[in-house]
């Protein structure tokens, strides 16, 4: 694993959770990771959408870029045949609503019930949420992707997130690039698969909170 | 009647210091560049600005925060603009701070003549602090209130003169909603065209909602923000 | 005064509400007399608004009636240049927003401070309201239009309504057949002006509120 | 993938006994003649329409009134079918009237995941009998709830096979609303065309909201309802 650079484990993670997505459906993709699931995903029928504004998100070619399409990262994005455009609040009410079957998210701490920190850190000032707690409380599915530890080596797998937590509800599923959980029905983290390379020492070792083996 | 007017100038001749001012725009994309613009030049100070962002870093409204003319912000993401983080730390800003889709749901609110409304998003975070949660059969809520504005700057693709308006891809956003929250509606466009040329059913914003309209001069491009 | 039929009645007082329309503005006019109004209108920016979805209502001739275009009393009508169509959602956020300049409506019963009861009777089954409600909260002005008494000659122009009221708003102006009225900023009724062939005395007899003459 | 179904009755599969339908049109005007039609032939009793109207009598939903197969009606204007009062007064139905903007943003509220909202509409009058009132920001404002349903039967112009719909010109009124507000959406349409067909900026309402689609076959007329 230490020889992976992090670009190669972020899509790694990003090719995982795509083999979840079986449509049709309609998915929300976040910033950062989840944004890297659009190259893997295999199905036709999966379509994208954006909190800004459209149902239909494809990818872009250099030449095709038009600075007034893009998505909730405010990259560049095309537009897929059958797309729609939306203003924000109907885009919400989708979203919690919902109407929208996934969203993967990033997370920076999940706790042992599944519930996720991912949109402030304390000590510094709070200036940003976006759209993350509306896609917790309104997305059907939301799965997590994440690296397994922070930057110095500690878990972000605790039990109990120490940062504030976007939403009082549990995902339904937390990928790394060593593990994939789920959160059973009774909020509890259960480990379905170890990711290749990965062991069940090195798993139990770097993460803080209980999980079902 | 037209609502056409010749100039930013007049169009903002309404705008006067201590106002709350929506501001369309998802960052730049779909923000009034060219009112933003002439905000910076207008002697008016203490303004509320509600907006998703407060512009990026002297753009945009990055430009009026610097000024000092901004005394709060109302938004969802200020990240995007380090500045604002400064502002707030020398006590210089009012920030409050709330969920994308409350944002746009509360101005809704506010052009529909509602007093609030309760959400799920958001209950049992730090953002649902203050505000009165309540179950209604059985799932928690918390109550977020309408949002209304002295005015709304926003940014549309085509108007008529009667002020109808349609969009251009997500440049939409939060604007048809601004359109419809603020006692006067100030908005700019690629293009103004006689009424009639655009089709009943793929008007956006009907014309009852808007007051001024001006022809864009700042447009956001490939390579940034350019005069036209 | 008595030779007047029930439909030039109608029409006259229709065109004196006429009379305050000045453009530009959005007007919304119920069933009844309000639909006359149209007829009446001389300014050309007056933009009518019905609650069914349509901004920019105008007559339609015969052989281009469609089915799919019909006014809040299902009457065919036609599209003005330059309209806009809208779910009912969107239509009543314009009418309750206070976005649509005037209201004319007819009622049963006006009381002397101005408020009106429109959409029951008293005794019978409470089974329509419709958008009476939303236009008395939501429109900027109100005018409402009615003959100044019932089939059996009993006075409308109330001390107080007797009937379930639409909305403890008051009104803004009353016009009948024999007189208009302001409502003052102190919730009073006062009289502007007699309709043609109307005398002060007949007025007085048939008007049971108090009025400032 | 088609949302594409080859009957009313296919499309109607998952309707049944006790189910909260909400059922778009203002009187006939945009209303889902073919799926209230197919709806008569079907077993099912003790529903729960939400409808402006309930049609007209023996029109439309009139019918499935006088089968007696509605348990319960909700809606803004009954006066429009005169066999509602009737079924009324002989205890055969229950009524529940809402101002129709309350209607409206009731079913819009549902679609957006929200619990109630205050609106001013109805204050003091004798349809805010039982409902909480309360002052926000020094104006009285009564608290209505979402309405959400199990089905809604809805009529729009053009559907593409994915689910993307426009709508035509006033039989848009309650349907683009309804289609936010049901589990199961079921709509039928002048004419099914090609994903791509639709102008992405014109979509009314994304496919997103719509699980099965169908051509209409019993379509209103300047002549009345006519079987096509």
């Amino acid at each position: 694993m230490t020889t992976m650079t992090k670009q190669e484990m972020q899509h790694m993670i990003a090719e995982r959770v795509a083999k979840e997505l079986k449509g049709p459906m309609s998915v929300n993709l976040g910033i950062g990771i989840p944004t890297l699931v659009a190259e893997y995903m295999e199905d036709d029928d999966i379509y994208l959408h954006t909190e800004n504004g459209l149902l239909g998100v494809t990818d872009v070619e250099e030449e095709d870029i038009d600075p007034n399409l893009v998505n909730a990262g405010k990259l560049p994005v095309g537009e897929a045949v059958g797309a729609a455009y939306f203003n924000s609040s109907e885009s919400f009410a989708m979203i919690r609503g919902g109407h929208v079957d996934a969203a993967i998210l990033g997370a920076l701490q999940v706790d042992e019930r599944g519930v996720i920190a991912n949109w402030a850190v304390p000590g510094k000032n709070i200036m940003g949420v976006g759209g993350a707690m509306d896609l917790l409380v309104g997305a059907k599915k939301v799965y997590v992707t994440m690296t397994h530890t922070s930057k110095d080596g500690s878990p972000k797998l605790l039990k109990e997130c120490t940062y504030p937590i976007t939403s009082t509800r549990s995902v339904d599923m937390i990928f790394t690039e060593l593990a994939v959980f789920e959160v059973t029905e009774d909020k509890q983290l259960r480990l379905v698969e170890l990711m290749p390379g990965a062991t069940i020492e090195e798993v139990r070792e770097k993460t803080e909170a209980a999980f079902i083996e | 009647m037209t609502k056409r007017k010749q100039s930013a100038a007049e169009a903002l001749e309404l705008v006067k210091s201590g106002d709350t001012i929506l501001v369309g725009g998802f960052g730049l994309i779909g923000a009034p560049l060219t009112l933003i613009d002439e905000l910076t030049k207008k002697d008016v100070a203490g303004l509320t600005i509600v907006s998703n962002n407060l512009g990026e870093s002297g753009k945009g409204l990055g430009i009026l925060l610097n000024q000092g003319k901004i005394k709060k912000g109302i938004g969802s993401y200020f990240t995007s603009n380090r500045d604002v983080g400064d502002k707030y730390q020398a006590g210089e800003i009012e920030l409050e701070l709330l969920p994308q889709g409350t944002l746009a749901e509360s101005i809704r609110a506010g052009g529909a003549g509602l007093g609030g409304y309760y959400t799920t998003t958001g209950v049992g975070t730090a953002l649902a602090e203050g505000k009165e949660e309540r179950e209604i059969d059985g799932v928690p809520y918390i109550l977020e209130k309408a949002i209304r504005a002295d005015v709304a700057l926003i940014r549309a693709h085509k108007a008529d003169t009667l002020g109808n308006l349609v969009y251009y891809k997500t440049a939409r956003n939060f604007n048809p909603l601004m359109a419809t929250a603020a006692k006067t509606v100030i908005v700019e466009v690629d293009e103004i065209v006689e009424p009639g040329e655009l089709n009943p059913e793929e008007v956006v914003t009907p014309h009852l909602f808007v007051d001024a309209i001006i022809e864009a001069k700042q447009v956001l491009t490939k390579e940034g923000v350019v005069s036209v």
